[in-house]
């Protein structure tokens, strides 16, 4: 009765190809190594996959790590911060300045204090990712269902428990869309500092590329970042599905 | 009327004399109107370039030549300065005192800054060690940008770093470091002049434009022949343009020491062998195929 | 009391960070000379201030800033409406933002530049590239959340499919969506200011860069705390907007307590 | 098919969950609507009326069977039907204040102006004793104001078919009177057709020309009672009539049986 | 104080809204209820039994007056409370099934191992009739098994003082009266003191030692009448003593009264 393969299952393979057939269509009317196609981009792809996967683990070392200790600070702290409304409202503003400092320009600050070993660019991933997962949790845990607290109240839970049996599930959903904006920046971030300051890892792959106008080893490069973002994201999705359905329930019977 | 002429460029001591000259009406005089363009870094300048953005590139010469190497066409058609012992030395390797550091040989296992992956500071490191006979895995090389280094070898996050002006001055006279200046000079051997920053163009537009390109050497040499001579000009013009304090702004020269910008096919070739020993050139390439002399 | 509190908060913000700055600064920890104190970098601002490149930078880097941010909200949304609108367009679109999200800009430029040019479509393209992710993470998420029966209500009345879209579940979606632009709203700043960094000739960024290669630190900080104010200023305008289009939720959430 | 006929549902069944999860929740269920009469369903707790009256309003599909309005199948919600939820406090939209939330609902009614709308909301909610409440939004109000707004909202569509969930739950008793009196009246004067679920016996009684008593789970129509009492009713009167005493004996009498199998 | 007192209501003030919108609710609530009592409250809808409930548990503050508990003034929630909130399908948490939703409330309660909590909540679900549903999401309940839920879990934390919000608005007659007697039983079993919001005046009377009857907003008591039936109930018997039919009337009476406002 129910289909087992729906046109929507395909998508996620069909439409990334359509953007790769526009991108060999855009390369090939140019024709500039300095815009290469995806074919090129596959050939170096295969040139490179050693050197990548080397310096690939030793910048996912550095986001995990990273985007661990952002988690483990921030969805307590935002969840504290939602909760606590005045101390939250009051803190809101320093929440948006340090969010807009770009990554590049606290380097040097980050450098002065933490050298400029992998203690600086954990620290900058997981400023990076904390920026997201906090404004998210904040806000998650800010606007939530009134009804499920006056509950938790009732039953005098403690703030801390009601923190992490109420606050927590209720805020989950968002908390997961912030956790796929912060793993993003967390990869991003560290590309970065590693331009910056690094020794090793994918982003002095990126950086060596560039300069030599290697553009296509830098997408080769990139590609694997984004694949990273990929297998992340799509475990996030699975969480979703086995968890936070019970959020998502409105898409069954009412489209 | 006049012909435009678009320019990128670095921002750099080398180029103020373009800048003066530009803003003196020079250029308008001699029929050219030129729009000059700041990019942020070597690889940004020719992509301007070979997106068609800009006529002219300025840069250090290592981004042209790893961009023709990739089959991006362009051509290096002018020099804006070079580097000859002993005293046109614009590239400085520094050590703090803490490091114990004294001659390049002292470096061996310690911790040194580069600028950038593949960029000039690692062509210029590589090429000392190796005279020096030590190999590049003997060292642990550490990418900051140039703003950063001075504090990081405050810091004790370094020990050594490659330099260039203003940076490699405010080292110096940073007491606090104790720094002391090890070697010299991108290549290690610069008995003869060694080619420091350049202007390029892509292969079309130096065949169907050499009148301009050599116009507009033409007054570049004569603007740069001015400033030299007029040292507070000179002054002026560093922290009119760079935006330098004054201190820092006394310690610009500007390294010059041939009267013409004209390529020289042996600069070229000399710099090429460099690059072939500290494994940074991916392919042969002959300096005829990535020189044009259109400017003398 | 709380009240004039929150009010002023923005300012309170800006004096606690400027102490725990001062604070460091005095504690001798680094040397001055790399972390200067409050007074060298005003005074570091005054002088760009009084040369005028810093107002007139601010003034681009804000103007770009802003149209980023509407460009990315704008956007972000209609992504999210559109997967919320198709199935096949959400699964595939998915991927797609699952592979261009932690893609670096820097990592970009010169294949950019190449493709774009140095001018207005480069800012544009690295600002989206970097801030659509919010608004359409949180709206898309949002959207399918909306209550069943507030959509049923709308099929009922024999609401399109568009109507329904955007006269029930876009307001419904909306306030979470806010949290959304807040971010991007930040994501703008840096996404403009590093644009400015890696290709530019002028705004903030650019001023950045070029301090600190003239090795002028205390403008180089004051320039970071202008990027920071900014991010407040920002958040103000994003936060009056919400209290515009989502003033029932403000109040709702508000009079909980 | 009788010619007067304007709804009807022919064996709907639906299930839910799949595999050993599966519960089948209505098993055949069959009545049909004449035009302008007031129908009330009972049934118990948990029986499928909320899902039958989904599939009635064509917002949710049954596996297999099929609902026809006007001797059309229902597939959409179609023209001219009116639903209030029976969770209110989900149904209304919190970011529109009372007075908005009926404004939504009259797209094909009389009133086209501005003005005209506004008009004719305020006087619905007036009629439902909220005339100081219509610049409040809905999380201002108690679960009965909710609840109120929601009929006004169904009112002020003026359909051809109102359908009706509990629509007066939370609501006390004096106020229950009297919205039962507005519904009736409004559905005379537009002529609507109108099918209402309740739990109230007596309020089943005392509005419908038709009571359909549900069986418990898996669901069928237990029997129809028909209401003799005229259009007219009375808060008092009808319901000393002996025709409503005897409907509702035997509403009573239908329910009572589910409670020997309640306890099991 | 009478040293039977356990919960004391002293001049209880509560006002929605600043300025020009500021709109008094609660305008003087006295009144106390004795330990092991069962009282009940009616009132018209929107006069503030919520808010009054709210104020009793402690979780939101009245303008002025006090609420003691033991004696002792109430500003956070007590222990020893439960509170069965009106917006059921709000008040559960939608990532637990219904058996988690009532364990939740085990706290205090002489259940201490996993098992013995597992056990205690399928007993209560099965006595609300929802032995099946254990293992359903809220979201996968109906309205009146939703409702059924909240009542489980507020009867599962076997607190001295239950407060009632309306908690059988949403299931059948027959469901209904099964579920008096079991809030009945459980609070004479704990001896709990319940005090149960109601527009249901039938169920107020046959469920109370004493209905409090409150007026129209602003609201204050409107007048208390006590009940004299003996602790054991029965859903036949009692509703014929004279005493119920008695106590019945004269809530009537009182309530008849808002009709005439009503209507102004
Ligand atoms: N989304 C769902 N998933 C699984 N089961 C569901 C779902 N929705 C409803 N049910 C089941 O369908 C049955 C009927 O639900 P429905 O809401 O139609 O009952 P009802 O007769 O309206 O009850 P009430 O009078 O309590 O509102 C219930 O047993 C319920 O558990
Ligand atoms: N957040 C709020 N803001 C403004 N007014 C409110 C708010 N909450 C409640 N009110 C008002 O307070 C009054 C009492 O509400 P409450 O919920 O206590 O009534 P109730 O007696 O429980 O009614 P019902 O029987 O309908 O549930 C209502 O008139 C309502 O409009
Ligand atoms: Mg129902
Ligand atoms: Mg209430």
């Amino acid at each position: 009765m129910i289909p087992l393969r729906k046109p929507a299952d395909y998508a996620p393979i069909l439409m990334p190809l359509i953007v790769v057939a526009i991108w060999a269509l855009a390369a090939a009317s140019t024709s500039s190594p300095l815009f290469p196609g995806p074919a090129k981009v596959a050939q170096a792809i295969w040139h490179n996959f050693s050197t990548i996967m080397v310096q690939l683990g030793a910048t996912l070392t550095r986001v995990v790590i990273g985007f661990a200790v952002a988690a483990a600070i921030t969805v307590p702290l935002g969840i504290m911060l939602g909760r606590l409304r005045i101390i939250g409202q009051l803190f809101e503003p320093v929440m948006d300045m340090l969010a807009t400092l770009p990554p590049p320009a606290i380097v040097p600050l980050v450098m002065l204090f933490a050298g400029t070993g992998d203690a600086a660019k954990i620290t900058m991933i997981a400023f990076a990712a904390a920026i997201p997962l906090l404004m998210n949790t904040y806000e998650a845990s800010k606007t939530q269902n009134e009804m499920a607290n006056l509950v938790a109240r009732s039953l005098r839970l403690s703030r801390f428990e009601t923190m992490l049996r109420v606050d927590l599930p209720a805020a989950l959903p968002m908390i997961a869309t912030g956790v796929r904006m912060a793993v993003a920046a967390a990869l991003l971030v560290s590309v970065t500092s590693e331009i910056l300051l690094a020794t090793d890892g994918i982003g002095v792959f990126l950086q060596r590329q560039q300069e030599n106008f290697q553009i296509a080893g830098g997408l080769a490069g990139i590609f694997f970042i984004s694949l990273t973002g990929l297998v992340v994201n799509t475990l996030i999705l699975a969480f979703e599905k086995r968890w936070l359905f019970w959020h998502y329930r409105a898409q069954e019977d009412a489209k | 009327e006049p012909v435009k002429l678009r320019l990128t460029y670095l921002m750099a001591d080398l180029i103020l004399p373009v800048l003066v000259a530009r803003d003196a009406g020079d250029y308008e005089r001699a029929g050219i109107d030129l729009e000059a363009i700041e990019g942020q870094s070597g690889p940004a300048v020719v992509a301007a370039l070979a997106s068609g953005e800009a006529d002219l590139g300025y840069s250090g010469s290592i981004p042209p030549i790893n961009a023709r190497l990739n089959g991006v066409p362009i051509k290096l058609v002018m020099t804006l300065g070079h580097e000859k012992a002993p005293d046109m030395m614009l590239t400085g390797f520094i050590s703090t005192q803490a490091s114990g550091i004294t001659d390049i040989q002292g470096v061996r296992g310690h911790r040194i800054a580069l600028n950038a992956n593949g960029g000039l500071c690692e062509l210029a490191w590589r090429d000392h060690l190796s005279a020096a006979g030590i190999k590049w895995s003997e060292v642990q090389p550490v990418v900051l940008p140039f703003p950063q280094v001075e504090a990081a070898m405050q810091q004790g996050a370094v020990d050594a770093a490659c330099l260039i002006n203003p940076f490699q001055a405010s080292v110096m006279h940073n007491p606090e470091i104790g720094a002391k200046r090890i070697a010299a000079g991108m290549l290690a051997d610069l008995s003869t002049p060694g080619l420091s920053d350049v202007i390029y163009t892509t292969d079309k537009y130096a065949a169907e434009h050499a009148e301009t390109i050599r116009t507009f050497g033409e007054v570049t040499v004569a603007a740069r022949q001015r400033l030299q001579a007029d040292p507070d000009a000179l002054i002026a013009a560093a922290e009119k343009y760079v935006g330098l304090t004054p201190q820092a702004a006394a310690d610009v020269t500007l390294a010059v020491v041939r009267d013409d910008v004209g390529m020289d096919l042996t600069e070229v070739q000399k710099l090429l062998d460099a690059m072939s020993r500290a494994e940074m050139l991916s392919s042969p390439i002959t300096a005829e195929d990535l020189a044009g002399t259109t400017a003398k | 009391m709380t009240r004039a509190l929150l009010w002023s908060r923005g300012a309170v913000s800006l004096i606690f960070v400027l102490a725990l700055w001062q604070a460091v600064a005095l504690s001798g920890a680094v040397p001055a000379k790399f972390f200067p104190g409050i007074p060298a970098i005003i005074d570091g601002a005054r002088q760009m201030i009084a040369t005028g490149e810093l107002p007139r930078n601010e003034i681009l880097t804000l103007g770009r800033a802003l149209t980023g941010l509407v460009l990315a909200s704008v956007a972000g949304i209609a992504l999210a409406l559109l997967s919320d609108a198709s199935p096949f367009f959400d699964r595939g679109f998915r991927t797609i933002s699952s592979l261009l999200q932690p893609v670096p800009p820097a990592a970009v430029v010169p294949m950019a530049i190449f493709a774009l040019g140095l001018g207005i479509k480069l800012y544009i393209f690295i600002i989206l590239l970097v801030s659509i992710w919010g608004p359409y993470l949180n709206g898309a998420a949002a959207l399918r959340a909306v209550p069943r029966e507030q959509i049923l209500t709308g099929r009922m009345l024999g609401l399109s499919p568009a109507a329904i879209m955007f006269r029930i579940k876009l307001p419904a979606a909306m306030p979470q969506i806010f949290a959304g632009i807040r971010y991007a709203a930040a994501v703008s700043l840096i996404a403009v200011v590093v644009a400015e960094m890696l290709a530019g000739r002028d705004g903030i960024g650019f001023l950045l860069v070029r301090k600190s290669f003239s090795i002028r630190i205390p403008e180089t900080y004051a320039l970071m705390f202008v990027t920071m104010f900014n991010g407040v200023l920002l958040a103000l305008l994003v936060n009056l907007a919400r209290r515009v289009l989502t003033g029932w939720h403000v109040r709702q959430t508000g009079a909980s307590k | 098919m009788n010619d007067t006929t304007i709804l009807e549902a022919v064996d709907l069944r639906k299930a839910y969950g799949h595999g050993l999860q599966r519960m089948p929740i209505l098993d055949g269920i069959d009545f049909r609507v004449r035009k302008g009469d007031f129908v009330s369903v009972v049934g118990p707790s948990g029986c499928g009326k909320t899902t039958l009256l989904m599939a009635l309003a064509g917002l949710s599909q049954p596996d297999t069977g099929e609902v026809r309005f006007r001797g059309q199948p229902v597939t959409q919600p179609p023209q001219g039907l009116a639903v209030v939820f029976q969770d209110y406090s989900r149904s209304l939209f919190p970011w529109k204040t009372a007075r908005e939330n009926v404004i939504f609902a009259m797209r094909d009614t009389a009133q086209k102006t501005r003005q005209e709308r506004r008009d004719r909301a305020d006087e619905l909610l007036a009629a439902v004793g909220l005339k100081e409440f219509a610049q409040k939004y809905p999380w201002q109000l108690s679960g009965g104001m909710q609840q109120r707004v929601a009929i006004a909202r169904g009112l002020a569509s003026e359909s051809d078919l109102l359908l009706l969930d509990e629509p007066l739950a939370a609501v006390d008793a004096q106020t229950r009177a009297d919205m039962q009196d507005l519904i009736l009246e409004l559905a005379q004067r537009f002529d609507q057709t109108c099918l209402l679920v309740t739990h109230d016996v007596d309020e089943a009684v005392y509005m419908a020309d038709k009571v359909i008593v549900l069986s418990r789970r898996p669901t069928s129509v237990a029997t129809e009672i028909p209401v003799d009492l005229g259009k007219r009713r009375d808060q008092l009167a009808t319901r000393e009539q002996p025709g409503f005493l005897h409907a509702r004996h035997e509403v009573m009498e239908r329910i009572r049986s589910y409670r020997s199998q309640m306890a099991g």
